[in-house]
């Protein structure tokens, strides 16, 4: 497991010192901001179908972000957090992907798992936390998974998700099973211990995992620059663990591609980490909960708007012929009414039936368990007002 | 004195106790500028400089380690963990280190000027990860103390204590109570000692013991079985660790019963310390077994939030059944 | 059957749950082809490759990162974490991950493969860092199972239980019994079942209740009761969560008094939860308190090791005074 | 605080990928392994008596060393962990320091604290839990701390020192101390969390910080180079945290004090937080619990034989006239002496009274732990004979 290289113990006998300064990290980017590509850039491997698929899964997702907002807004759904500004960083390099790869995200890749076919309704049930949500109701909205989909349900705690990935790309290299292991993770839960422990972890053992930062300028109302680092950025970390590197434009759908298909490569045919770095923004507040004008000004996000995603790779796929407003238009209204259509049909859902509040705590539930349910029951029986969702079929 | 609800009154205290020493720090994830996720450190920039004041990186285990290092330098540090549920990345740091820097340097060093703040406690559709009650992790580590307020007033006397007691402290608030709770609180700097319960109103049936958020649930419960002509004894206590071990036991050598709420799941909560104590000190005046009223051993549900929690109608069974026992 | 020490039966059963399913890895600081800083993986990578028994860097939240991502992919992962004072750094990755993996995910993924196997307590002359028994800030985590087994025999069975368990596992082995204790232990493959307890010994006056190292303790105590006449029922608990109340209250209905031992600080630990569900379910059946022998609510001392301790002399009183109540 | 540096975002158009190759960071050494200076190199400041004291307390440690340890064989005491091979590391950046700095050692900088002043009685005390240890007898051997000597007492769990030292230097730097932290700790210990927790929130807050990595190799039996990291040791992580670093060779006293003097220069001048990489071996096993042969071999314990700090020093000092080896002989033999004298005295001094178990809990006992000190007293006073260390003078 173990590579033998020695350390770097060259002399010199006058003090030299390294600091942030002493590597530049340049930044891939293959399609500019007006949309053309820039010569002789090098490019990934894509068709019309592809590019087609990651541009109606980017315009999905930018519908349901908004459709939820306002769902949020109206109080049918307690909480919600968009993807707006980030669609490429997610879809894209889902597209770079095999479907058999194991996806790991934080909570901001709606893209990716749509791009690997969640159907609109199930994004519905787990926003509703009805009885059909594969994850039975039990986390907050945006907390999705879905193991046919090979995407890991989300948790919380941020970073957590990070050496977990070294560990399921470990066990993909044993089992040969040819596939590898992306990790999503924000500039901000590159700070957690867990990011240490996942990268440093998988430089010794060689897995194949690709650890794709989005940094996308903030933690909540935290500034990367400065304030979450004092470095430039993530990438520089990389080359500490010895590690595969690259920083790219995230906005950048071409860009986003062509690193992770090759991150793709190195890790599953040389079993070679990789941390790509992609660099974005957050054009939406944190979540629901979150009013950026708190902590950040309007002239930034406007400068920001102009490298939007969606809007560059519309530029250049109408340029190319691949794409017009019509279409645009159609899917987006297209979208929306499925969106609007899913959101009335989970809402009549009914909440997932009280005795799945003990299911999966273990594999099997314990007899105090039992008991507890039991006493439970007992108690809703007596105050069936006081507990509308479970009283109506309790038995 | 003004109305404040539990937040003003936790800014308040952080003001005061800045404006008192120069080497109050206060920090944490969006604490800075911005005034933190719950707006519980707002205005503390204005006043006391982004240097007294400011965010940290994104990494719990760093916060409270660098809390620990400028404490033990005889600074207050008033460390907040954004919410209950992200505290244990720190646990290493907190009940290997906070715990036992005295201990083990035999008084050499200490981090007595350890505050960690930190929002806990559900009903607030949060799910796993923003409603956990974490206080029974941390209250088998001597060393540590632990504290909740139940309201405003009590809040900012207990904080002031706590950011100046020469111990660690890990405060926890209330969150669902943050705005939800009001009341008349002093302008000025008061404190409310640690390690002292408070009796909330005296009975002689049956006694209520409860902490944080739960006093609002155990009050109404009281309310409900006072009608039916129980006498309760409400106490709330305050402080976890060290807890008043007094001031319990007495209450129930009076009363023969007791009722203990909790919001984290029944097994290995604080309630069953409590029930192993007082079932050893008050055994032959209990008349019915000690009930804990409490959450399920589940990890802390969203959409059957409602059904997981000790309400006030479970407590005011608990009640009932302990009464007719 | 082969005569066996506690270390030597922990090491028989990774080599047979590793001989049985390719996909059985072992890990930790340490445990590769040296074989762990107590040698209870030793031999494992000469037989298995270092693909299977390996050395892990020095990150104890990254060991069990790691390994529930391993048991998540479908793999059996048995972590070591070198002591069960370091465990801590981890104590994020195990109760908010690995204890809730399956609830969160609606059982669409799951870490049932996942071990944890950690030396664990004191007597050693191993000061704050070296003698903790960490079980009870495990014990209030739905989610995970607890384990430690007092002899030999107990810890193969007990451990080829735990590694094919479909849950999460903690194992804790009581290292002061590593080289102590010896006994016949089959050589080939058998397994205990997890969440029952074991009536060591039947009696009709007291039950007399403890786990892991601590039975030791309860067995020489039990002795000396038993001269002066008491007849001691003798139980261990074996699993810890989740425990077997009904092997336990069912004992306590028929002697009518309990004393439970641990090796933790009092405050917080899991004779207090046991004391208080007993109480509960037993209560009309109980002749004397149930009384907790156990650590004081210090760090666990050097010098004082001896004094500290909850030795068979402690618990031998703690019988008498029950008795005698 | 924070420092308004903007990300590299220079774009390129071609992945270019980075890796533990794209940094190389050298070895400043300054004194050769045959004992003469390389020509030309940089020197710190230095004067004979500094060379003296740093020479004799070098000394003074290998000796404690080699004596401590044949007393742990003979079974006096319980534990004990030398830093032989390293003695150049502690010492010699302990004399870069002002004795205002604060020190937060892992447990193999005995060096340091003798530097500082502290007693061959201090040592034994500590060594011998007896009740005039600093400590109160409360932790294994070595774990010294020292408030007088501005030297944090050690604790055991690893890492954690790390992030203390970034928040002791935080208010060093807001009082306007002049002062800085020096933070040790080896090249394992820098896996853990808190190691990043700790350089990326110094390199935000730009504290008065030098975190010292002694790499020597190993961490117990797992060796560092593949097993406890990918990348070339630990120095390139610096570059990371845009971080001022230098790789030094760890065996030569003249390259840690001219690393250690300009790292505490910028540190308290500048406030810039500096990352140190000394490079060394652990001569000895890890300590009186470990045996190396069962992973290491004799060769390579050779290999770096011929490198011994101390002895290189020694022979610069005698070229140069400032030592010689009737110096040397009376040295250890005075220091055996005295350290036999006083392992005698401490072996004698009674265990701390049993009242100190519950003391400095907090820093008043508890009214339950008075009660729980009371319930043990009364245990003792019915069974002297099981608890003799304490049961002679419990009243
Ligand atoms: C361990 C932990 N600490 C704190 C939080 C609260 N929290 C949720 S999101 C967030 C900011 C994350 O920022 P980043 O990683 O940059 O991701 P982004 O939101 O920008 O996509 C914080 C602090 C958490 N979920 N988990
Ligand atoms: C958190 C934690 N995990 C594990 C240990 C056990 N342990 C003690 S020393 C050590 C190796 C440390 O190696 P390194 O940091 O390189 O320092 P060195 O001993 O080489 O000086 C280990 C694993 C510990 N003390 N703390
Ligand atoms: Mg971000
Ligand atoms: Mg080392």
């Amino acid at each position: 497991m173990a590579k033998d290289k020695k350390h770097n113990t060259e002399i010199v006998t006058k003090p030299q010192w390294f600091d942030g300064e002493s590597v530049t990290i340049p930044m891939l980017q293959i399609l500019k901001e007006d949309g053309s590509f820039h010569k002789g850039a090098d490019m990934p491997e894509y068709d019309k179908d592809l590019i087609v698929k990651i541009h109606d899964t980017m315009q999905f997702i930018r519908t349901l972000d908004e459709r939820m907002i306002a769902a949020q807004r109206q109080g049918r759904i307690s909480f919600y957090l968009a993807s707006r500004g980030e669609e490429a960083e997610s879809v894209a390099s889902a597209a770079a992907l095999d479907d058999g790869d194991m996806i790991m995200g934080q909570y901001r890749e709606q893209g990716a798992l749509a791009y690997r076919g969640f159907t609109v309704e199930q994004f519905m049930n787990q926003l509703f936390s009805n009885e059909k949500d594969l994850g039975k109701g039990r986390q907050m909205p945006v907390h999705y998974g879905c193991a046919d989909l090979n995407f890991m349900t989300i948790s919380s705690p941020l970073g957590t998700q990070i050496p977990q990935a070294t560990g399921y790309a470990f066990g993909q290299k044993m089992d040969k099973t040819g596939k590898c292991t992306i990790c999503y993770f924000g500039e901000g839960a590159a700070s957690e211990g867990d990011f240490h422990a996942a990268l440093n972890m998988a430089s010794v053992y060689k897995v194949p995992v690709i650890f794709f930062c989005r940094n996308n300028g903030y933690a909540i109302s935290t500034p990367s620059q400065g304030e979450q680092y004092g470095g430039d950025g993530i990438a520089p970390r990389g080359i500490g663990y010895g590690m595969k590197t690259i920083r790219i434009d995230g906005n950048d759908v071409f860009a986003v591609l062509r690193a992770t298909q090759e991150a793709r490569r190195l890790a599953v045919e040389e079993n070679e980490p990789v941390l790509i770095e992609a660099m974005s923004y957050r054009m939406s507040g944190h979540s629901t909960s979150d009013d950026p004008t708190g902590y950040r000004t309007r002239e930034e996000e406007d400068d920001w708007k102009v490298k939007d995603p969606l809007d560059r790779l519309q530029k250049w796929m109408m340029n190319e012929g691949w794409l017009d407003k019509d279409h645009v238009e159609e899917h987006h209204a297209e979208v929306k009414a499925k969106v609007l259509a899913a959101l009335k049909e989970a809402e009549k859902v009914p909440a997932p039936h009280i005795d799945e509040l003990i299911n999966d705590v273990y594999d099997e539930p314990t007899p105090l368990l039992k008991e507890q349910l039991e006493e439970l029951k007992e108690h809703i029986r007596k105050y069936p007002d006081a507990y509308p969702k479970t009283s109506g079929r309790i038995d | 004195m003004a109305k404040m609800n539990l937040l003003q009154a936790i800014n308040s205290a952080l003001d005061l106790a800045m404006a008192k020493h120069d080497n109050v720090y206060s920090f944490g994830e969006d604490t800075g500028g911005f005034g933190g996720v719950f707006r519980a450190t707002s205005g503390l920039t204005e006043k006391y400089g982004k240097h007294r004041n400011f965010n940290t990186p994104l990494v719990e285990q760093g916060i409270i380690g660098f809390a620990n290092g400028l404490a033990s330098q005889g600074s207050y540090a008033v460390a907040e963990i954004q919410f209950g549920d992200y505290i244990f990345p720190a646990f290493d740091q907190i009940v290997n280190e906070s715990a036992k820097f005295r201990y083990r340097s035999g008084n050499e060093f200490d981090v007595g000027g350890l505050t960690i703040r930190t929002p806990y406690g559900g009903g607030i559709a949060g799910g796993h990860y923003h409603s956990q009650s974490p206080e029974a992790y941390f209250a088998h580590t001597p060393g540590m103390k632990i504290v909740t307020p139940r309201n405003p007033y009590e809040a900012k006397g207990l904080l002031l204590s706590a950011i100046f007691d020469k111990n660690p402290v890990l405060f926890m608030e209330p969150k669902r109570l943050y705005r939800a709770s009001t009341g008349e609180v002093p302008e000025e700097e008061y404190t409310i000692p640690l390690g002292k319960a408070d009796v909330v109103k005296e009975g002689t049936d049956i006694t209520v013991l409860g902490w944080g958020a739960q006093m609002e649930m155990t009050e109404k419960a009281v309310e409900k079985a006072e009608e039916d002509g129980v006498s309760c004894e409400v106490i709330d206590l305050r402080t976890i660790l060290p807890w008043d071990v007094e001031t319990v036991t007495q209450s129930v050598l009076k009363t023969g019963r007791l009722v203990i709420s909790q919001e984290a799941p029944i097994t290995g909560g604080f309630a069953s310390e409590i029930a192993a104590t007082v079932q050893d000190k008050c055994f032959l005046y209990l008349e019915s077994p000690i009930a804990r009223v409490s959450g399920i051993d589940v990890p802390y549900p969203l959409c059957h939030e409602k059904e997981y929690m000790a309400d006030h109608l479970k407590i005011y069974e608990a009640i009932k059944r302990s009464m007719n026992y």
